[in-house]
């Protein structure tokens, strides 16, 4: 692996719900390597998606906070930053695109001025420069005729080449680290096919590590290098997207590998995971998938299961993981 | 071949969005034309992106919105044209599951209200005889009477897609509609439901007209399939046949685009990237809807759609390429 | 935007259709004769109808209708029954007094609710937001005639730093004008600036929990910068359409502020027509109020252009 | 007990209601609470006026008139030596009941027309739209002030004055909430099962439509009750020898720099009502489901 460029560490983020504070993010580590594609899989409710939002110190707040952990981005130490420090990071060195184009662009904003507004808040330059700078930046993620496109506003745009503006206002500033919160999620299959090209040779060109957020393996399968798969709030196992596909080591992981429906495969009973993700509030004792697993005995229902680091630095959230040889995927 | 269950022929349905003092009223040509049968038991998978069309299409045959044109024939009956007491008398045959699981079910009714309803405003069935059914269908969906006096924000997504089926079987009909039923649902519930949905057909023998935009899903589930693209049918035919045989050239992309989980095979196959995005429904491209994007497109595409033409292995695509004299006529022209 | 502006002409046409209708049905579900009231208590018949057939009375409804309309669009409204001043040059003499009080009025309602608003919908459940949210509730409660009559008490009969009553015109002195109007501003634009208030909070908690909000921090943009940028603009157009109402009910308002403040505008008009029975004054007052009130939403509904991309033809 | 007994467990718990659920998210409403408390204390006063009041509202002591508030008469006493205490209390029949009356003609106005243009759409729609507009472009008081010359100066024509000024806001609000809820996949779902139209009404459109309805009522039974007192005030509402409390102010105001306290204590009692309304409003509203709440 790459010298790491983000490490998060026993990351915790709580929220104050009706039930209390409850934790949705616990004890939750993993790091990325300069260059590298991480993959962040999870169902809904999974915390992937806070987790994400919590390496830049976004979640709201109230009802959230970082309860403890530690966020390193180039050894810098993120939690507990000041205000004005943080901002200087956010959209310069790490930078982020969501899921949802439309609502996450300024519906009363021309895209030009809201890629050229990030320009000039990191790099100080005149208005005419940061034009200039959003016209490339359109460019290189295709959309044609960028500089009439500039004065645009995002419902003139077709989902496609609203997300693809996005990327670009993601990359307006040269980030070392992209963060993806499922962003061809809401895409069409043939529209979600060209934005995974394009974050690939963007990536080749300009070499930033991604934290790619998603709950679809095949998109991890297509673009990621690792993965760290995270079930009820904390990382369940992470590997090599090889190692994973191949011979996943938690059975949460060969739940979902066997869930996919597949192409070229027909007839066949589904395989599910019975019962559902628990609640934040009401969370199992001991392993929290031992409801839902099919390898569950009494020892794992009673103490926490510590991640276990295994060998081709693999790491495992399961008690049983030397005994079972699970599943991988077709 | 046994008689259809449904059939339907030519449906169009066409959208007028009102206009402005200055403005002109709008056409949407949602579904163009579009012709399809289903067997008896037979699941039929109506796959596309967004602005194909097929959720209107799913509103067309269960009489939601009104066909502009085209015919609907339920059981051997016209029902294109039935209204009010008529078409409430068909709806027994003809249910429907919709996508969203949450804005599905009245959020003030009880459950057993819920799945009732059916039951109750055709008479039916009605007090203790009524719960005893309504215990019944939950139990036959997973669900127990214990969930009856509840209300639906107290069930997951998972659930309440239960709940909603079974109010679309409690009248035991002959064809279910299914408006991207799982695709709200985290796989491994979309699992379960789809197991459920299996089931119901090896008991009830009920025809299902599955709409879909994930085509995993859709080769699981589908006998036969159908893919729209911008209100049309481009191409049908047995399931076997459209996966390993795609015939028209946005079939063969759109396989393509759906990336395989598991990174040897994603990786190491030929993709097919479509340019830009699906056209705006309301300024479809001449001729073939797909001319825009497709990678194949002649001279002839631009002008006039192309008539299906059968496909070796069932079905049929309607593509000049599988058309030898359209194709000989387009590459003189080009 | 030409093309915009010409759509919300063209749409008004049929509403100012039925406001006439329901200004001029006034006359009708009027009980009692105008014509006795002009002619006095010992008037003969023969008296009253030639003043019924001389004022047109006897004609169908229609005709009166018509001519009545006709007479609106050449501007002539009548004839004032109790001073026989023509109505329109006595409405031209006072709408200056009621403009100015009403525009003051929103001035000072936008100058409190932007910053409370903004204040509380930033940090809903705050100190400062209760303290505003109830403060806004409480400015509502208070009714407006009461509020000037406590403001005259404190400001002018006790510790006499501001005139009770009167008005100047801003042309002849710009510092009397402000003395007179502040009082009646401050009581005309005090409920106006709890209701703007009250939306402006809403719509900023609204608008701070989207997803773009999220994006523009994402950037990298300091919290101020982004609640006043991307907040401030997008939680205007709901509150741009609550300020054309408002606009309403201030003109309304100056009802009652104008009676207590003594200020010779439409309001006091309407009610001292009222009490001398004076209908083409009524009616000419409505039509006045209506025309005033048509115009200044229409403003509102070409600044919501501005604010909101998506309704601007393209 | 394992943790699959232990859901089903819970799940056999009784199940809550919509309605209990807005209940005990109420009573977590303090202020709320208290709001309703003081209303259902000052209807109690008004209705028991004659028992709890000292003095009769009518009743002329000539010696003792323009007074200060006093042990004998707390609010001190009005031009003609009532004591302004007991008119107070009896003043809040009028002002209640004219509330009252007023939000009514608004609801029999302005519901059902709202109801039939949100379902109806198209063309009735429309026409229901333009009317609506039309009304809502005149300035409220100058419109008010219009009816009430047109009727005759009197309570009762001042209320229907104030009841047409606020129909077209009823009628907005249910057109809006019913087009939502039509448009609601679980109508459709309705029309799907072949629910009758008058059934989807019934029981689908209607149950979900009310709730934004209460809320409304509560914060215009203070409008109108402004509204009133401002008619009042200027001497188009309540006429001699009633008294509402906007009545009152209006004859106060001669004697505002000798006796300040006979406008001074009915226009808190306006104040505080109104306040209370509001108050009751908005937690009712903070009450509603978030499944159910809609923004006015």
């Amino acid at each position: 692996m790459a010298a790491p460029i983000l490490e998060v560490e026993d990351l915790g983020v709580e929220f104050l719900t009706d039930h209390g504070w409850v934790r949705v993010v616990d004890g939750v580590s993993f790091s990325v390597g300069e260059g590298e594609t991480l993959g962040l899989v999870g169902e809904s409710g999974s915390g992937k998606t806070v987790t994400s939002l919590s390496v830049m110190q976004l979640i709201p707040v109230p009802p959230g906070r970082i309860s403890g952990g530690s966020i390193r981005f180039a050894g810098r130490e993120l939690v507990g930053m000041s205000e004005p420090q943080l901002e200087d990071i956010r959209g310069d060195d790490i930078a982020m695109v969501f899921q949802e184009s439309m609502t996450s662009l300024n519906p009363a904003f021309t895209i030009g001025e809201q890629i050229c507004e990030v320009v000039r808040r990191h790099r100080g330059c005149s208005r005419r420069e940061a034009r200039d700078r959003a016209v490339e930046v359109l460019e290189l993620v295709q959309i044609p005729d960028p500089r009439s496109r500039l004065g645009a506003f995002p419902h003139e745009f077709s989902g496609g080449m609203r997300q693809r503006a996005a990327i670009a206002m993601a990359l307006a500033c040269d980030p070392k680290v992209l963060i993806a919160d499922e962003p061809t999620t809401a895409l069409d299959v043939t529209v979600q096919a060209q934005v995974l090209d394009l974050l690939r040779s963007l990536q080749q060109r300009f070499g930033m590590a991604i934290l790619f957020v998603t709950h679809n393996l095949g998109v991890v399968a297509d673009l990621c290098d690792r993965v760290a798969v995270m079930y009820a709030g904390r990382i369940v196992e992470t590997a090599t997207v090889f190692d994973l596909f191949e011979s996943p080591q938690h059975p949460y992981t060969e739940g979902l590998l066997q869930a996919m429906p597949q192409l070229g495969e027909r007839g066949k009973r589904l395989a599910a995971i019975p019962g559902t993700p628990p609640m934040p509030w009401q969370m199992p004792t001991g392993c929290r998938f031992h409801p839902r697993c099919p390898y569950a005995e009494t020892a794992c229902t009673e103490q926490d299961i510590p991640l276990r680091a295994l060998a081709g630095d693999r790491h495992v959230r399961c008690r049983r993981v030397e005994e079972l040889t699970l599943e991988g995927a077709q | 071949m046994t008689a259809p269950l449904l059939s339907v022929r030519d449906l169009a349905v066409t959208f007028h969005l009102r206009g402005g003092l200055l403005r002109p009223t709008r056409h949407l040509k949602a579904v163009n034309g579009v012709s399809f049968d289903i067997a008896p038991g037979e699941t039929l998978a109506v796959v596309g992106e967004s602005g194909s069309g097929k959720s209107t299409m799913a509103r067309a045959v269960m009489r939601l919105v009104e066909p502009s044109a085209g015919s609907i024939h339920l059981d051997g009956d016209d029902i294109t044209a039935l209204r009010g007491e008529p078409l409430r008398r068909i709806r027994p045959k003809l249910q429907m599951v919709f996508q969203d699981p949450y804005s599905s079910l009245d959020p003030s009714m009880i459950i057993a209200d819920v799945v009732g309803e059916p039951l109750t405003v055709h008479g039916v069935a009605t007090g203790a005889d009524r719960d005893e059914r309504v215990q019944a269908l939950l139990e036959q969906v997973g669900l127990g009477r214990y969930h009856m006096n509840r209300y639906p924000y107290e069930f997951s997504g998972g659930q309440r897609q239960r709940i909603a089926i079974a109010r679309a079987i409690a009248l035991q009909p002959k064809l279910l509609v299914l408006d991207e039923a799982v695709s709200a649902l985290d796989v491994s519930t979309q699992n379960q439901i789809l197991n459920l949905l299996e089931d119901l057909r090896r008991e009830l023998g009920i025809a299902y007209l599955f709409i879909s935009h994930d085509l995993g899903v859709v080769e699981h589930i589908a006998d036969r399939v159908a893919v729209t693209y911008l209100g049309r049918i481009v191409e049908e035919g047995p399931t076997e046949r459209i996966f390993a045989k795609p015939a028209h050239p946005y079939t063969e992309a759109l396989l393509s685009a759906v990336p395989i989980p598991n990174p040897r095979i994603q990786r190491s196959r030929q993709r097919i990237v479509l340019p830009g995005d699906v056209p705006s429904p309301l300024a479809p491209p001449p001729g073939c809807p797909f001319h825009t994007r497709c990678p194949h497109v002649m001279d002839v595409c631009k002008t006039v759609m192309p008539a299906h033409t059968p496909m070796a292995g069932g079905g049929s695509a309607a593509c000049y390429l599988h058309d030898p004299q359209a194709t000989e006529g387009g590459r003189r022209a080009s | 935007m030409l093309n915009f502006i010409l759509q919300r002409l063209l749409a008004l046409v049929p509403l100012l259709f039925i406001v006439s209708l329901l200004v001029f049905s006034l006359v009708l579900i009027i009980p009692g004769d105008p014509a006795y009231m002009l002619a006095g208590e010992d008037a003969t018949p023969e008296e009253i109808a030639a003043i019924r057939t001389d004022m047109g009375l006897d004609d169908p409804a229609l005709v009166q209708y018509a001519r009545w309309t006709a007479g609106v669009l050449r501007g002539d409204l009548g004839t004032s029954l109790f001073s026989d001043q023509p109505v329109l040059e006595v409405l031209l003499e006072r709408l200056p007094v009621t403009i100015s009080l009403a525009a003051a009025a929103i001035v000072f309602s936008l100058l409190i609710s932007i910053p409370a608003g903004v204040i509380a919908g930033t940090r809903p459940g705050s100190v400062a937001d209760r303290v505003v949210t109830l403060g806004a509730s409480t400015g509502l409660a208070i009714p407006n005639f009461w509020l000037g009559l406590m403001l005259i008490l404190i400001f002018a009969i006790w510790n006499g730093w501001l005139p009770a009553t009167g008005y100047v015109p801003l042309s002849e002195s710009p510092a009397a004008w402000l003395r007179h109007i502040l009082l009646p501003a401050f009581t005309l634009g005090l409920s106006a600036a709890a209701i703007l208030t009250r939306q402006l909070r809403g719509a900023m908690i609204d608008v701070m929990n989207q997803d773009y909000i999220r994006t523009a921090r994402a950037k990298g943009l300091a919290w101020r910068f982004v609640v006043l940028k991307h907040g401030l603009k997008n939680a205007a157009i709901p509150m741009v359409t609550i300020l054309g109402l408002q606009a309403n009910y201030l003109l309304g308002g100056t009802v009652i502020v104008e009676q207590i403040f003594g200020m010779p505008g439409l309001g006091q008009l309407a009610v001292a027509s009222v009490f001398t029975r004076d209908l083409p004054m009524i009616q000419g007052v409505v039509v006045m109020a209506v025309f005033v009130a048509v115009f200044v939403n229409l403003l509102v509904d070409i600044s919501y252009g501005w604010f909101n991309p998506k309704v601007r033809p393209q | 007990m394992s943790d699959a007994t232990a859901s089903e467990f819970e799940q056999l718990g009784a199940s809550v209601s919509a309605r209990r659920r807005f209940l005990r998210r109420f009573m977590r409403q303090r202020t709320a609470l208290f709001a309703l408390g003081f209303l259902v204390l000052l209807a109690l006063g008004a209705v028991f006026a004659p028992w709890v009041a000292p003095y009769d509202p009518l009743a002329q002591n000539l010696d003792r008139v323009l007074e200060a508030p006093s042990l004998a008469h707390w609010f001190g006493t009005d031009e003609l030596g009532r004591d302004v205490l007991s008119r107070t209390l009896f003043a809040a029949r009028i002002s209640l009941l004219a509330a009252f009356q007023a939000v009514l003609i608004a609801l029999v106005i302005g519901v059902p027309p709202g109801l039939i243009a949100g379902l109806a759409g198209g063309r009735t729609d429309n026409l229901i739209m333009r009317l609506t507009d039309a009304l809502m472009s005149f300035p409220p008081l100058i419109l008010a002030v219009a009816i009430v010359a047109a009727l005759g100066p009197s309570l009762t024509n001042a209320m229907i004055a104030v009841g047409i000024l606020l129909s077209p806001t009823f009628l907005r609000l249910m057109r809006g909430t019913a087009m939502a809820v039509a448009q609601e996949t679980y109508v459709e779902a309705a029309r799907s099962i072949g629910c009758t139209q008058s059934w989807i009404i019934m029981r689908h459109i209607l149950p979900n439509v009310v709730s934004p309805l209460f809320v409304q009522i509560s914060v215009f039974a203070g409008v109108a009750m402004l509204a009133e007192a401002g008619l009042s005030f200027l001497g188009l509402g309540a006429q001699p020898p009633d008294s509402s409390w906007g009545a009152m102010v209006g004859r106060g105001f001669r004697y505002i720099s000798h006796s300040p306290s006979l406008i001074v204590f009915p226009g808190l009692a306006i104040a505080v009502t109104v306040l209370a309304f509001y108050v009751l409003g908005d937690g009712l509203r903070d009450s509603l489901g978030r499944e159910i709440r809609r923004e006015e």
